[in-house]
């Protein structure tokens, strides 16, 4: 068993954007994502996803530095003045690298 | 006497403000919103049935215009008298030129139990009065450019779940007429206040978790929540005399225009103009107008209803 | 007329072709459809208490008969003609040779609003007909051999919650009997049409999702899942001539026999036959064959029933 | 005849120990005992309008009594007898002194179905007995010192969900009364066996979970778990004699004395006295005398009810 | 405070494989593990959780690599050709490593 | 683009802490926590979330060195003998280092 390097990219931002931003995945060559539900508190406040409009979702993607780094860039660029989102990468080996 | 519907709203209220462990599940509120809104819709739908459409128009355009009108008047007040950013501003006014679906159920109840009858198509005007705010909102915030993306717009404004669900109950109440609805009533009309009461618990239980956001944007924004439902109704209630609306249909007009949106436009001004913060307009509109609304504006607005009435008479 | 808990059917359909933001969060989804596999099951259970078990025995036996041959038949179909890999023909005849409980439900629905009556037991052939396709499917997809692990397979197929569901609320409602089960009616039997408005609306949005993949898939699929509730249907018909089953009886079992799972089948599947693509099977069932059966199929069941019935006697 | 909701208690227990897949969403177990709790309050409340409060006032400090001596009785059993850890044997002697608002709801659907009438102000008596219990446990466990944070404990009691929703409904149904409630009977009064009835379902399975635990630990547990509900059930009786109550009113005082908690208290436990185990105490409450009192219980009671008036009378 | 180096083998696959997935990790030695429902995409199209059959699940298990490379060798084996799965490792801290 | 190093602190332990621990987070220093619902086994038993009080949680703290090392040992002091918690931490890249 082999297994190669690639980053693991974790979004967390307000529910309202998860279409949009699959939307972005996709156009950035991201070759999948998975989402989880979730709430939280940052410098934005407490969003306790208590209803629709007050929800957090969790997205990860795996993928290469590259599309990290311009996955990053491109949100960074769009979303971070306007709304509730975190994000940060790290390592991890994954299997078959030519998945991502 | 007060509705047992309000005191489930304070009930929900007081538990959130005491810090009470009293959560209603994201998928409940989901379930018991979804539930009000068709049932609204088909309510309105079968009455639709009843009467020709073009008798229906001139109520259907002043609605409309009432929409921008509104709108377009609360903006220049909260960018000048509020000092708030444009984009605040515009996305503010979109909120109060819109409507509440639940204030509007609540008007309802209300006017159910004080035996006032109301013309029974007020869904459409309803359904039509969630639309006209959110574009000039949109429009007030970014001006008229090339780059503005209507198409999306459009989606997000149409395809919203409140308004597909109303829409579509209005359809489905159109084509089935009341008889073939007949076996659809025990969940969509029987249950219907009792599943008000449960949706209203949890406005109580979300309106405490805006009182903190309130105290941070200071007296302006509570005195707007309050006095622009007040004008609005003045509006709605001339309007619904205007129209030659009977006193619960010029009652739920007022209701209509005091109502300020905390589903359809938030989410559509979350997208369409991301620049906003969503916390000022959702304060005002669920921490302050709506409670207002529900335990002081609807008798109200009947007994403003009344007295205009009485004043066109005599 | 068509009957208002098709429009939501549509509704559903129309809102997830539209892309709308509308989603029924998955927690009402299946406690709908719990509400749903109770009630029919009570029902059932109901009626079985009133009549002698063992007159049931020959129609019991005939529609296992029936469970296993439209597997067998629809297998080489799909295999030769459709040049499916053996296991993904495996698993769409075992789909088809089994029931969907909401293409039971509509027809139930759309009898009574015909008004007409059939036999009551009806449940009891529903929860027999899940089952054989499963496991000549299983057969089909792996030979009889060694490996093949009944036990989980049993597990996997008789714990599943559909059967389960159907199995305690027959059995609960043969125990408790028509008077036991009054209290209960208000949730069982009069929200029964609203709740079932409510899955059909869901289920019209999740068909939509499945018409991506069926364009990939080709047309073979999308004939296949017209023709073959048409051909079940007929020999549906035939066999409820052939025990004796009134007329809305007879509806009901060419419209078991005409519908295809979409819920226990395709659990147990991805369990035990792995290597079948589930999309397929879904994509046929639920994007074709729901919506073929809920809007043209029953009531064309209905008519074959009658003409059967009027060509019998004469 | 045994009542149907007792069959879904049945049908989710044989489903759990059998392993079946069917599991209730926790979002569904959450609305149904809101509903329940809520229902259940209202109905109290209500009848609390109809009579002079004080009158009360024996009874509802009885009933706070056989709270605090229950558990102080409890715990040296559970301490010397069956060898628990301080804590421990505090923790499950709160379980034991407080009540189940479930089995509280299936004695009053037993006595309904028996057409047994009873005093209509009990859910107030069940609101009172929820918190004496914690109260007692924790300082058993703890022992009365400085450093006991009585404010956030006060806090986790009388502000968790099943006190807030009770106590909520008695207000409501207090203020709205009789007349004011009939527009959300449909939901609260109509339905509530149905509801009751999933509710018990979803008991099933949890108490199917519990088997595990209870084994592990061992025969004392079982035993503590049937002879604490019959003495406490005798002590109830007692006391419902003693206060005059009809043969309703008694029965249900002896099943709030027999019932153990395990919503309330867990939670509260959880918090105040973490060194607890909270498994011996749910598989004791859960795993055996909540299927104990609804299976074999609360007839027992309700004969013993019957038994003692005639006993007193003659 | 000393804390040892473990890893954090992430799997995300289909909800109908919870039970079977469970069973197998108690067979290879796993001593725990944490489950989320989830939603994705990947290469095997679009699972939006909207019902039953088309939901995700997310298992994490914190182990010794040992343990993380024999769970991912089963996985690979008996779920990778016929279940939308993904699987990767990083490398993680933990405070009591007898636990793991 | 820049990065900078922080620790991502996951915990997962039983839902019932949820408001405690939060508030305990409040105090030691976190400036954000993100929450999503979990279920799970180790070595207190299973907790299949079927119902309130057995239910997990999985909080994920994204902060400096000081604060995980903070976060902890607090947590460990007070919650790991009496509650099932787990806590693990790993490296991650952020953008906006002058947040966490
Ligand atoms: N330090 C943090 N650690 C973990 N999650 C965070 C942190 N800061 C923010 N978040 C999450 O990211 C969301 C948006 O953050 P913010 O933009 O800072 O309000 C919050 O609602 C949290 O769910
Ligand atoms: N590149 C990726 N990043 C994050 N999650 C992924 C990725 N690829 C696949 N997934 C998740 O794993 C599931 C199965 O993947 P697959 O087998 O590729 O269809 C998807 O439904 C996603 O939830
Ligand atoms: N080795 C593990 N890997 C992943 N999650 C675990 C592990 N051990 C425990 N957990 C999670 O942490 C919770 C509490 O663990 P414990 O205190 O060991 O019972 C469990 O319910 C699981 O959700
Ligand atoms: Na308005
Ligand atoms: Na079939
Ligand atoms: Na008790």
């Amino acid at each position: 068993m082999h297994s190669h390097t690639r980053k693991l990219l974790t979004v967390i931002t307000e529910a309202a954007l998860e279409s949009t931003l699959v939307r972005d995945l996709d156009q950035l060559h991201a070759h999948g994502y998975t989402i989880t539900d979730a709430r939280g508190k940052g410098s934005r406040g407490t969003r306790n996803a208590g209803w629709e409009a007050n929800g957090n979702i969790r997205i990860e993607v795996v993928c290469d530095t590259v599309t990290a780094v311009n996955i990053t860039a491109y949100f960074q660029e769009h979303y971070y003045d306007d709304y509730a989102m975190i994000l940060f990468v790290s390592d991890i080996e994954v299997l078959r690298p030519e998945k991502f | 006497m007060i509705d047992p519907i309000i005191l489930f709203f304070l009930l929900g209220a007081v538990a959130g403000l005491l810090r009470s462990e009293l959560r209603l599940p994201a998928a409940i509120y989901e379930f018991v919103s979804i539930v009000l809104l068709l049932a609204i819709g088909l309510k309105g739908g079968v009455e639709l049935a009843r009467q020709p459409f073009t008798s229906l128009l001139p109520q259907m355009l002043t609605v409309v215009a009432m929409g921008f009108g509104l709108t377009l008047l609360a903006f220049p007040v909260l960018r000048y008298l509020g000092r708030f950013k444009r984009t605040d501003a515009a996305s503010i006014a979109a909120h109060y030129g819109s409507v509440s679906v639940g204030t509007y159920a609540v008007a309802v109840a209300y006017l159910g139990s004080q035996q006032v009858s109301f013309e029974e198509h007020m869904p459409l005007l309803l359904v039509l009065l969630e639309v006209p705010a959110i574009l000039v909102g949109i429009v007030l915030a970014r001006g008229i450019s090339r780059q503005t993306r209507w198409k999306s717009i459009a989606h997000e404004v149409f395809l919203g779940k409140g308004i597909v669900l109303l829409l579509g109950g209005l359809l489905i109440g159109w084509v089935a007429g009341p008889d073939g609805l007949s076996s659809i009533e025990p969940l969509f009309v029987d249950l219907f206040k009792g599943i008000l009461a449960l949706f209203l618990l949890e406005m109580g239980l979300i309106m405490a978790t805006q009182m903190g956001s309130l105290r941070r944007h200071g007296p302006f924004l509570v005195v707007f929540a309050i006095a622009m439902p007040l004008f609005s109704a003045l509006v709605g209630t001339w309007l619904g005399w205007f129209l030659g609306l009977s006193i619960g249909g010029t009652t739920i007009l007022a209701t209509l225009a005091a109502s300020a949106s905390y589903i359809a436009v938030p989410a559509a001004m979350r997208i369409s103009v991301p620049e906003a913060n969503p916390t000022l307009s959702l304060a005002g509109a669920l921490g302050i107008t709506f409670p207002f609304n529900v335990l002081i504006g609807i008798p109200l607005y009947h007994a403003l209803a009344v007295w205009a009435q009485t004043f066109a008479k005599g």
